[in-house]
């Protein structure tokens, strides 16, 4: 006797476990096939992503407002951020990405060791980016880059900013702030999917026939690549050439 | 081949109903409710949630009406009343009009209109129900404690310098809130091109279907840039740093450009449902196949595009410049065009048909009168010289009511009406459904065409106080609103009455084509017991033959 | 509207700009109510001739027409068109000021209205302008957005905090006009509404005289000499700073090689944000006066500007204003450009080093 | 999800790519251009690097049709937001706000 038929009578397993969120089964009713379900499954996630595509978009949008209204001192911004830390970062991101699409390769050709190991791989190179965040933040914090929080007045005007355009500093570094941080959010996101993939991946839930959460999970996390590779020339490279 | 008057012939219930497995009597339970991932069972879920809201959001504009009576105002603060109108914008715009025909019909209705068994996501079809509704609860908490009053707009600098407001949980209830419609959305979008029985191609879709698949893609692409607005708005006000408050250096004109990006394509994420319906609604009682179908279809998509490309009609006042204007209202009028396709298509429809005037139909008939106007008078708007005069005037507001509530709810309630049979399996009383749906028509003209008035001398909208001229209209306005009220609050009591006491009808007691009207009424929990083949188009109402018959 | 002989059903028409907006209005009530009136009767006319009798048939399918279908979908383009046109033509002339138009400088701010005239008159709530004579509005908030509304005109201008934006009328009628404030701005917002008085020239003049605190100009220029701008912006030749003598209204030459028209939020930015746009041949050292300069001030300052003609600079040594005399008042478009040949700019800088 | 294996050599070479453009970008970036130069520069390399990853990576290439009606489908949204909300920022300052103008 199953724990289930312990603690619930009859009745009350049709009405918690028929049809309602806690049902189980691989193939959900409504396919006719696992295929089906994998091709729906990937295309929901393609839509899913071109609502984030607009989420990240208005941010990018903000930003190329404010350049619009002064690009000089969005430029003194951008300078100060650590662009150095930002190209590893994209480095280890790109690499991940590789490494996610190893995994699924490997999963392709049942290999589902190797899967794994990519996976491992891929989940580590996601900490790999957050440490180096981490690190950046820290700086950020030690050289007064949160504005509202730890931010200095007088450093903008030594370094050339006119005292009545630091309110656009401040509008950069916060959007910066913002998009990085929502950027490590979904990296977060990410790292925890893809974990739980190299899991399931370990006990052999996947295969070249099924394989569609992995997939997903793919697409999820190349995309947060994608972000990431429009982020870092936006906020990072805006000034430099003025070195 | 001959019909006769209206029911047509409806298979009396020969067994016994309740040995008839539906939806309903499948399982039992509060659990078996609140866990479910039936579509259906989670229409009825927001069907009960969104009226609670519409109440809601109805009691608070009920006291702005009255308190509007005479013109210092008669029953309320100045705080007060702001806080009303705010609770009044939020609750129906977020919480009901853009939520309530998808959500509920569409949830309902789509999946059978398409032949398929569920939506393709029933777990996040469920996810997004909480998320509804625990936006709603969180919006509630914020208006009943310390409320809101910046208009559901909420306008930077205002709404980042109120000091003592809640603000900041409003914002996050309607953050929530959107990711519930998202989720809806994608959904929608997802079952429509995956989900299709077998022989249902895209010109054999409903009408409802072309327009909750256009709904939907406003949704994806429109509820992202509201929520990431919303979020900057909420962080400008904790943190103190200027996006959109000039005084820190940002522009409050950004804020407005990502406010109206969603919310003028959000205007059409509530009528194109309604659209749909009427499409639906009007062919079934005229026995006539719907007009230009191809056309209304396609105008559907037609709005979804080009409602993206006018939102700064919301802001020629504003401060944009010149150029941004002009390029404005250009594209404004273009959006005009499918809408008026539409019109003529429903129009044309009902020529030589055979018109019965059961409830669903007089609701539509009076939605195409009130959408005409309102669409007709959104031209107005549209044209830079009169909107410099009437922006944000009571000629807008009763402009936006005439499509929104003139429009939207009385296809809503058509729609209700039309498919409450399917959903409940009763009937409602005829007399009373159509005399609701006479109170209602003659209310909202009343209460409405006045402001239309008051708007063009110029009285200014969120006004608790107004100069003495404007009051022969307000006090029109507001005994209009008194007979609406009565109007909405029957079909409260005579649905309720069906649900125990209404005769039983059959599968179809329209006799209507769509797939949704071949399976039993109420629907079994897996919508059909074999899944059907699709033959024909939805409307073919000169044969009669279903969609589903060879 | 207050004036004797209103009508419930419509507002005076008070401006010029009034009788084109009514104008547009009647053909955009004729178009839409004739095709409103049209589907509504044909709705009616089907729904009666067509209702469904016992016995009747099913109807037989009407084939629909293509042709049809594209005559009412491009149709609806060319009224579209027109009403496009037309709207855009009255919008375009009431967004362009004539050139002799009266400057008035209006503040919105929670919950009143400020007016200053040019002769320094200063109103709250009212606003007196003379019949016939064009007048703008220049306006600010200093607080949350605003709106500028006089239905009288059927003109209409959100007033934002830390721009400029304006509004041109001219009065056809006098009488009392109210004045609304559009946009929400919190608690008190329909208590922020005022009248403007539309008075015979002969009664305005009177008022002016009668309501005289000498101009604004003047104003400006003690508030030019409070802060101290003279001692950069002087007349002598070793000066600091551009002179600012026919500034107003001329093309300045920026550094970065552009040229702007030295309007009145040119002036106003070059206040508060001097490094914004800095004039050609000229340094950045003016410090911001953002936080100690009151938008009034600045107000008086744009008037003084306006006025400030050739050879009228205060002299360096000069710090408080002269007891009586009021500079002339000059209300239309000053001319000309920058006497030295320097690009003008109200910032303080050095000579620009070769 | 898409049934054609690609070699895991492409995978390899593609990265190699991006690594490249990564360099690039930051190269071109330290070049003394006028800004819009800068952004129309990084922004045309992100793209590069961004339809790589999303053709090969994320199996664009093998996708069915109705994967890159969502793709062109959101580029399209993209735009229309930018080039839309920008026809008020560019043109700011355009018109002189005084009496004649």
């Amino acid at each position: 006797m199953s724990l289930r038929d312990t603690l619930f009578t009859p009745a009350e397993q049709t009405a918690l476990f028929d049809h309602t969120f806690l049902a189980r089964e691989r193939l959900e009713e409504q396919y006719a096939s696992l295929p089906h379900q994998s091709e729906t499954a990937a295309f929901g996630m393609w839509v899913f992503l071109a609502t984030e595509v607009m989420f990240f978009g208005t941010l990018f949008l903000a930003v190329g407002a404010y350049w619009c209204l002064d690009p000089q001192t969005i430029e003194l911004a951008s300078l100060e951020l650590n662009w150095k830390i930002g190209s590893i970062n994209t480095f280890v991101l790109l690499a991940s990405s590789l490494m996610m699409v190893l995994a699924i390769h490997a999963t392709q050709l049942n290999q589902q060791k190797q899967a794994y190991r990519y996976l491992l791989i891929t989940a580590g190179l996601g900490i790999c980016f957050l440490g180096f965040k981490a690190v950046e933040y820290y700086i950020d914090y030690r050289e007064n880059l949160i504005p509202g929080f730890k931010f200095d007045d007088a450093e903008w005007i030594a370094r050339g900013v006119d005292a009545s355009r630091i309110g656009y500093v401040k509008i950069f570094l916060f959007l910066y702030w913002v998009m990085t941080g929502f950027h490590a959010l979904h990296v977060t996101i990410g790292i925890i999917a893809v974990s739980v993939m190299a899991v399931l991946t370990r006990r052999g839930r996947y295969s070249r026939e099924y394989y569609s959460p992995l997939d997903v999970t793919g697409l999820y996390w190349h995309f947060v690549d994608v972000v990431w590779i429009f982020l870092f020339p936006t906020l990072y490279l805006l000034g430099t050439h003025t070195l | 081949m001959t019909i006769a008057t209206l029911p047509p012939p409806a298979p009396l219930p020969a067994e016994p109903p309740a040995e008839r497995s539906n939806y309903l009597n499948v399982s039992y339970g509060v659990v078996s409710w609140l866990l479910t991932k039936d579509h259906k069972r989670i229409a009825i879920l927001y069907l009960i949630s969104v009226t609670a809201m519409f109440f809601l959001g109805g009691a608070a504009i009920s006291i702005v009406r009255l308190h509007l009576i005479t013109p210092q105002g008669a029953l309320v603060s100045a705080d007060t009343y702001n806080r009303l109108f705010t609770m009044h914008g939020v609750i129906m715009v977020f919480f009901f009009l853009v939520p309530v025909a998808p959500a509920v019909l569409g949830n309902f209705c789509l999946p059978l209109m398409i032949g398929a068994k569920d939506l393709a996501f029933p777990r996040i079809n469920l996810l997004s129900w909480y998320l509804y509704v625990v936006g709603g609860a969180w919006t509630l908490y914020a208006m009943l404690t310390e409320g809101v009053d910046t208009g559901w707009t909420f306008y930077a600098p205002y709404s980042s310098q109120a000091t003592h407001y809640n603000v900041v949980p409003t914002l996050i209830g309607l953050v929530l809130a959107g990711f519930s419609s998202l989720f809806t959305g994608l959904n929608f979008i997802v079952t429509t091109h995956w989900l299709r029985a077998p022989g249902l191609t895209w010109f054999r879709l409903p009408i409802f279907v072309w327009a909750m698949y256009a709904t939907s893609f406003i949704s994806l692409l429109a509820v992202p840039v509201l929520a990431m607005a919303l979020i900057l708005l909420m962080l400008e006000r904790l943190l103190h740093i200027g996006i959109f408050d000039p005084a820190l250096g940002g522009d409050p004109l950004l804020f407005q450009h990502l406010f109206w990006f969603y919310s003028h394509p959000a205007v059409y994420i509530m009528i194109l449902p309604g659209m749909g319906i009427v499409s639906e609604v009007i062919p079934c009682f005229a026995r006539k196949a719907l007009f230009g179908y191809k056309f209304v279809a396609c105008s559907s998509l037609a709005i979804a595009f080009l409602s993206f490309l006018v939102w700064a009609h919301h802001m020629f006042v504003a401060g944009i410049t010149l150029y941004a204007a002009l390029i404005f209202s250009c594209l404004s009028f273009l959006v005009a065009v499918p809408s008026a396709i539409k019109v003529f298509n429903w129009t044309a429809t009902l020529y030589k048909g055979s018109i019965a005037f059961e409830t669903p139909m007089l609701f539509c008939l009076g939605f195409v009168a009130l959408f005409t106007s309102g669409g007709l008078t959104g031209l107005f708007l549209a044209t830079l010289g009169v909107d410099m005069h009437v922006h944000d005037t009571y000629f807008v507001i009763a402009h936006f009511h005439f499509i929104m509530v003139g429009g939207m709810v009385m296809a809503y309630m058509g729609g209700l009406h039309f498919w409450w049979p399917k959903m409940t399996g009763r009937m409602y009383s005829q007399w009373w459904s159509r005399l609701a749906a006479l109170i209602i028509f003659v209310g909202f003209f009343l209460t409405f065409l006045p402001q239309f008035v008051v708007g063009y001398n110029g009285m200014p909208r969120r006004y608790y106080q107004y100069v003495p001229e404007f009051q022969v209209w307000n006090v029109l306005s507001s005994a209009g609103a008194s007979i609406l009220a009565v109007g909405y609050l029957l079909p409260l009591g005579y649905l309720f009455y069906s649900l125990r006491y209404g005769p039983r009808t059959g599968d179809n007691p329209w006799g209507a084509t769509g797939l949704e009207w071949q399976t039993s009424s109420p629907p079994p929990r897996d919508n059909f017991a074999v899944t059907p083949t699709v033959y024909r188009g939805p409307y073919e109402y000169d044969t009669g033959k279903a969609q589903n018959e060879p | 509207m207050l004036e004797s002989g209103k009508s419930a059903w419509f507002p005076p028409e008070g401006s010029t700009t009034a009788a084109h907006v009514d104008l547009l209005l009647y053909f955009l009530v004729a178009v839409t109510a004739s095709v409103g009136l049209l589907v509504a009767f044909l709705m009616f006319y089907f729904c009666i001739k067509y209702r469904r009798r016992p016995g009747a048939g099913r109807p037989a399918k009407t084939n629909a027409s293509h042709a049809l279908e594209w005559f009412w979908t491009i149709t609806p383009m060319f009224i579209f068109a027109v009403m496009f046109i037309w709207g855009a033509v009255v919008y375009v002339d009431a967004y362009h000021a004539p050139a002799d138009a009266i400057p008035i400088y209006g503040i919105g701010k929670q919950w009143m209205w400020k007016f200053q005239h040019p002769e320094g008159q200063r109103e709250i709530n009212t606003l007196h302008v003379p019949l016939g004579r064009p007048v703008q509005v220049l306006l600010t908030s200093e607080d949350v957005i605003h709106s500028f509304f006089v239905p009288g005109f059927r003109v209409h201008m959100d007033v934002l905090p830390n721009r400029y934006t304006s509004v041109w009328f001219q009065a056809t009628r006098p009488g009392d006009y109210h004045l609304f404030c559009s946009q929400y701005c919190g608690t008190n917002h329909a208590g922020m509404i005022g009248t403007v008085v539309v008075m015979e020239q002969a009664d305005f003049e009177n008022w002016l005289s009668l309501h005289a605190e000498g101009s604004l100009a003047l104003e400006g220029r003690k508030v030019f000499l409070k802060y101290r701008c003279i001692s950069c912006h002087s007349a002598n030749s070793g000066a600091r700073a551009p002179v600012l003598e026919g500034l107003y209204g001329s093309t300045a030459r920026l550094n970065t090689g552009k040229a702007v028209v030295a309007d009145d939020a040119y002036i106003r930015e070059s206040i508060l944000d001097p490094g914004a746009k800095i004039a050609a041949g000229w340094e950045n050292i003016m410090p911001t006066f953002r936080g100690q300069v009151s938008e009034e001030e600045i107000y008086a300052l744009i008037a003084y500007f306006r006025s400030l003609k050739r050879g009228e600079t205060p002299r360096r040594v000069e710090d408080y204003p002269p007891p009586t005399a009021t500079p002339p008042i000059n209300t239309t478009a000053p001319d000309g450009r920058a006497s030295d040949g320097r690009a003008s700019d109200s910032k303080p800088s050095q000579p620009a080093q070769p | 999800m898409s049934d054609k294996i690609v070699s895991t050599s492409t995978y390899i070479a593609v990265l190699a790519i991006l690594l490249v453009l990564t360099v690039l970008t930051v190269g071109v970036s330290f070049l003394p251009l006028p800004p819009i130069g800068h952004v129309i520069a990084g922004l045309t390399i992100a793209a590069l690097k961004a339809s790589l990853v999303v053709l090969v990576f994320m199996h664009a290439m093998h996708s069915p049709r109705l994967t890159w009606c969502v793709i062109v489908a959101c580029i399209v949204w993209l735009l229309i937001m930018f080039s839309l909300t920008y026809s008020d920022y560019l043109t700011r300052g355009s018109l002189p706000q005084m009496p004649g103008h």
